[in-house]
């Protein structure tokens, strides 16, 4: 197996199922000789030509909406967002259209939408946010967020094949920092399967995207504490596999949920609530959340620190629960 | 505006490559469009119809017209004053009645009511209440025919003359005027958006006007005069598949009803209700039809084999079954064999 | 006190706050001669002419990015959207511009934005939703949903003179259904404060808007079963008055969340989640939600009455909850 | 493109209703602009700035013009090639430095930032990231001034050639057109939109083109000639606050750097960059100025009189303290006093 960073497999997952599928084409800004904001598309445009990796007017209404047309059509578009953040310029397209025409229809909208997301580099209010759990409220979108290479690439893959708008969040702290090993070859990683990224007896921390790396790393100064930590990377938050945290939760029968967006009505409220409703016996202490901070992220570094989940706040919250 | 280029009703049709059968079916659909939306307003106070309702009358020659210029590979995504192109496109009416009254058999299958049909089988998208959202949509489509190589497929998206104020249209249009798409944007002109004038909603003389921000053409036609309609869209969809870029065709209609069911639209001027009525378009259909050789005989026959059509339609629309309520909450996600179904 | 309908009382409370404050206008589709799809601008255009109350094109970005311009610049626009389902053209606006700009940029942003919503009356995927749970969830946006006349009016009131960008979710199916005792004259109605809409002592149902009723009515039916539930309007989500809750908590320690939006990350589930949190020793039993099932709403009687929230399946609840 | 009334440097700037020290005082701030902005680079490349580092090199002129037209009790919604309007405004550059670094001493108090700037006491919003997000808060601004009967207010709104493809561009110069609103319309055209060409983001001569749609005007100046800014910007206001409604003016320059500090801007072609560095805004005000009367001494007071006063307020800037930890989450919601505070 190759070793190749979180960003090259995204890039190939896109590029393996271009060459297996001539449905599938790209479109966005700057995503053709340019090869996007982050170089994600870097080298597609050449090989699979303008049309299939189409350069459009900064308009990402415009994006969705001819994704989902497209997507009617016959094709498997994948649209790219510069940053997460500027999907709120289609949030009416996604929610309205692409989400709801089948339930309505019957017509399915197999499209994908690429949103590179989230903080810790100061990108300030507008380059920083997560948007899944507005998107995990919207019946008809599938939101999913791989957390390492492998899943990258293969749930790219499996996005492109799923019949249905799926929201891909790729986290932009992961893109370069993040390197392992990923299959060869066109395999897809199925929705609705969290991973156990580490196994542990104590507590169970529920995470996602790049928060799944923050709970392992505290996992493991809290190991030398002598508290087993089980991570789980949901990997997908829509669907949800509500059985692998109830396995956990049952196994340890204490649990923080970790997210990086919003903490106010952000998704981890949705996985506590549920605890709540079905697990509510096995547990041996309140579900705990940790996550970011009810205000917009902020550009200086001293201020987006304390906004955004960091390690320490991990530890902390596990810590206490642990005394609990 | 654009006029005929011929007044002789024969020359006319032959002008346009049309014969008199295709006049003839042009005018049983508008016939059918009307009879539809008639039937629904009773039904609509006998208290059968839940929720609102909307009807397109003074706009079913627009509808008709271009939907008849329109291929069968086509795809179309009107909006709610256009149930003629459903008709035109071959939906059967039973089904239009099953969809108002939340019946199985709709499109919709009770999921959505009214004017929210669509079949992609006959090409239509389904529109969606947000307008003009279903704009971009057929952006996409004509994008699609163009990655695929397809030649002779055009993709016809509507918008009203309130909602060309959307940021959808903008988005589309320009995405489409830049990329040369095959589509057709066609306006329907029908002077108000719910309540308000066209003056408050667009500084152009005619709202499609705003085609010139965006170095295309367009086109103002007289939405009554069906034909003159279906030779304006077809000469755009001709220019698109031809790559000649996307054209706005505007139809000029008066809305010749509320808003909806609940709307006496009194804030419309009386006198224009009068003038827009002198100019229906089916009884003006039905006179280029009787100058071109239809005896009243044969007009008596069409409108009431229309007459008996809808009443069995009705009947049948009626025997559908409402919706069972254990599948309310289910088929929100498509399943993967569903991919593979052959689409339209 | 005057007995007036839920809509009469938003009415009066706009044309008072516009008689007391010049600054006061109303802008959006239709809300003019036409006086709005709902009549609740009725008569305001001919009090107040047609630049206080103005007619625009059918822009819902516009409406609401000029409202923002038009608070900056000293005045308290109220925006109306014709339904609240189209908010959602307007949602990069309220979550980029209108909510944000406090905290980046030390300017208030107050204006109000009118959200006629709910089901209930076959009104379909498109004119029945319930947008709270999203907007919730944003930093810097208010929340709030009146249940009575009594309160619609005040919260008008207190929404104009507020600081901050407030959504005002008006039920429409409480509009003429729902008369009270509304006071004369100009009050308001503080947000961030919680009503007892019906005392109980066995189990407490939390909601807001029209399932304030829904929750009332089961109430009453479990009273002659003897159970005793307690009601609380929370009246606004974002402020949440969380003290009201752990009042009310503490005395039942049975909870249910009954919510209109979407069940899967609707607010319902933020309220369970700091329920855990705060008040997990207090509780004899899982906070139970009762929410809008994850589908579109339905246009067909039929089906809408199973995807919406009835008052059977809050009795259900209840008596669960009640049995547990 | 419109070109000034008069090439006498003397006469030109009386036909501008202008002194010689205005001239200066344009010039002293674009100096200022750029010297901000290249002392950014060397900070983002000492790994003092973090996040991203944007510049509108080439644009100074536009910026600083477009500004010079504007009264002190107008509101302007500058973007991210505009430095030049907020130092015009009176922002202070130590300021700037502070923004860039994070620091308290920025505009936004390190909740935001590089050209994230805004002061309403100086009259400038307060740019969002998402773009052309500002352009309707102008026209909401300029609404506040219809409203209150202002008549010497006017509203300035930015668009890039890029942005203008947005949705809130067509509502927002839509809305203001269908009021006459007072607002002036400024379209910086660099040619990209970060690696897009004009030609992929519109289908006309001129990106503000657009205004045809709308039914309004708009004037193609270059942007590199402040005084020509100037001027089409001055008879615009002019225009907009006696109720003639907006016009777009657009300043046509090329983008200097890369999109941001990351973008080497390898797609523009070289030829491009040479033609443009011929015609620089700053070299262009300065021959004016030498043309005009001043002297090269003049000329070098002006110029290490603005270095100087850069060195001192980057130290300024240094000295502007990290903002307070646990302030990061607080502010998020405005208290009822805060409205009361008076306004600009
Ligand atoms: C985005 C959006 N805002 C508001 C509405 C409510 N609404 C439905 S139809 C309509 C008027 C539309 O006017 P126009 O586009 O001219 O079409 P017409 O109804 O006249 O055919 C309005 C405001 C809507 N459907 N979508
Ligand atoms: C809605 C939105 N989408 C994408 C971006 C990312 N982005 C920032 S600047 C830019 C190009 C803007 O081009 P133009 O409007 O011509 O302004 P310029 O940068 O050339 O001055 C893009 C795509 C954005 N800021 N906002
Ligand atoms: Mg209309
Ligand atoms: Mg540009």
């Amino acid at each position: 197996m190759a070793v190749m960073t979180y960003l090259q497999a995204i890039s190939e997952g896109l590029r393996d199922e271009m060459r297996r599928d001539e449905r599938v084409f790209i479109l966005g800004e700057d995503v053709g000789q340019y090869g996007g904001a982050f170089k994600v598309t870097a080298g597609l445009q050449e090989e699979f030509g303008e049309w299939r990796v189409l350069d459009t007017p900064l308009s990402e209404t415009a994006i969705v909406g001819a994704a989902t047309g497209a997507a009617l059509g016959g094709m498997r578009p994948v649209a790219e967002m510069q940053f997460a953040d500027f999907v709120s310029c289609a949030w009416d397209h996604l929610t309205t259209v692409s989400a709801k025409q089948y339930y309505r229809m019957g017509t399915p909208i197999p499209m994908v939408v690429r949103l590179p997301c989230g903080g810790g580099f100061s990108g300030g209010p507008f380059h920083s946010q997560m948007y899944d759990g507005y998107f995990a409220h919207v019946p008809g979108l599938k939101v999913v967020l791989p957390a390492t290479p492998e899943d990258a690439k293969g749930m790219m893959i499996e996005a492109i094949r799923d019949p249905n708008p799926v929201l891909f969040f790729e986290h932009k702290n992961l893109y370069r920092r993040i390197k392992g090993e990923v299959p060869e070859g066109n395999y897809s990683t199925p929705f609705g399967k969290a991973r156990v990224a580490r196994e542990g007896a104590d507590i169970t921390i529920i995470a996602w995207s790049a928060m799944v790396h923050t709970a392992t790393d505290a996992a493991e100064q809290l190991a030398k504490e002598g508290i087993d930590v089980e991570v789980l990377d949901m990997r997908t938050i829509s669907p949800l596999d509500f059985d692998a945290i109830a396995t956990s939760v049952t196994k340890t029968s204490k649990c923080i949920v970790l997210y990086e967006d919003t903490r106010t009505g952000g998704f981890g409220a949705e996985i506590s609530a549920r605890i709540m409703e079905e697990l509510f016996e096995t547990l041996d202490g309140p579900v705990k959340r940790v996550a970011t901070l009810d205000s917009p992220i902020p550009f200086s570094p001293v201020l987006e620190k304390v906004v955004l989940p960091q390690v320490e706040d991990v530890i902390t919250a596990v810590r206490e629960l642990s005394a609990y | 505006m654009a006029t005929a280029a011929s007044e002789n009703p024969k020359t006319r049709l032959r002008d346009l490559g049309l014969d008199r059968e295709d006049a003839v079916q042009m005018y049983r659909d508008m016939l059918v469009t009307r009879g539809i939306e008639e039937r629904g307003h009773i039904l609509f106070r006998q208290g059968k119809i839940p929720g609102s309702f909307y009807t397109g009358r003074g706009n079913e020659g627009a509808a008709v017209g271009v939907s008849f210029a329109s291929k069968p590979q086509d795809h179309l995504g009107p909006l709610q004053r256009d149930m003629g192109v459903h008709i035109q496109r071959g939906l059967e009416p039973w089904r239009v009645f099953a969809q108002y009254m939340g019946r199985v058999g709709g499109p919709t299958k009770g999921r959505d009511g009214n004017v929210h049909i669509g079949d992609i089988k006959l090409g239509i998208v389904g529109m969606v209440s947000h307008l003009p959202a279903m704009l971009p949509v057929g952006v996409g489509l004509a994008l699609s025919y163009k990655i695929k190589g397809e030649r002779d497929r055009c993709a016809f998206a509507w918008s009203g003359d309130g909602a060309s104020a959307r940021g959808d249209f903008h988005e589309g249009v320009n995405m489409a005027a830049v990329r040369k798409l095959p589509v057709v944007f066609i306006m329907d002109n029908n002077q108000w958006a719910y309540s308000t004038p066209g003056n408050l909603g667009y500084n152009t003389e005619h709202p499609s006007d705003r085609a010139k921000g965006y170095g295309i053409e367009n086109v103002v036609v007289d939405g009554t005069d069906a034909l003159a309609v279906y030779e304006a869209v077809a000469a755009a969809r001709e220019k698109a598949v031809n790559g000649g870029g996307p054209t706005i065709v505007e139809c000029v209609t008066l809305r010749m009803e509320g808003h909806a069911v609940h709307d006496d639209a009194s804030y419309v001027p009386k006198e224009d209700f009068e003038t827009w009525a002198a100019k229906d378009p089916i009884e003006r259909t039905r006179r280029f039809l009787l100058d071109s050789g239809m005896t009243e005989d044969e007009d008596e026959e069409i409108r009431s084999g229309v007459k008996r059509f809808l009443v069995e339609q009705l009947e049948k629309a009626e025997a559908s079954p409402e919706p069972d309520p254990s599948t309310a909450a289910t088929g929100v996600y498509a399943s993967p064999e569903e991919l593979d179904t052959p689409h339209h």
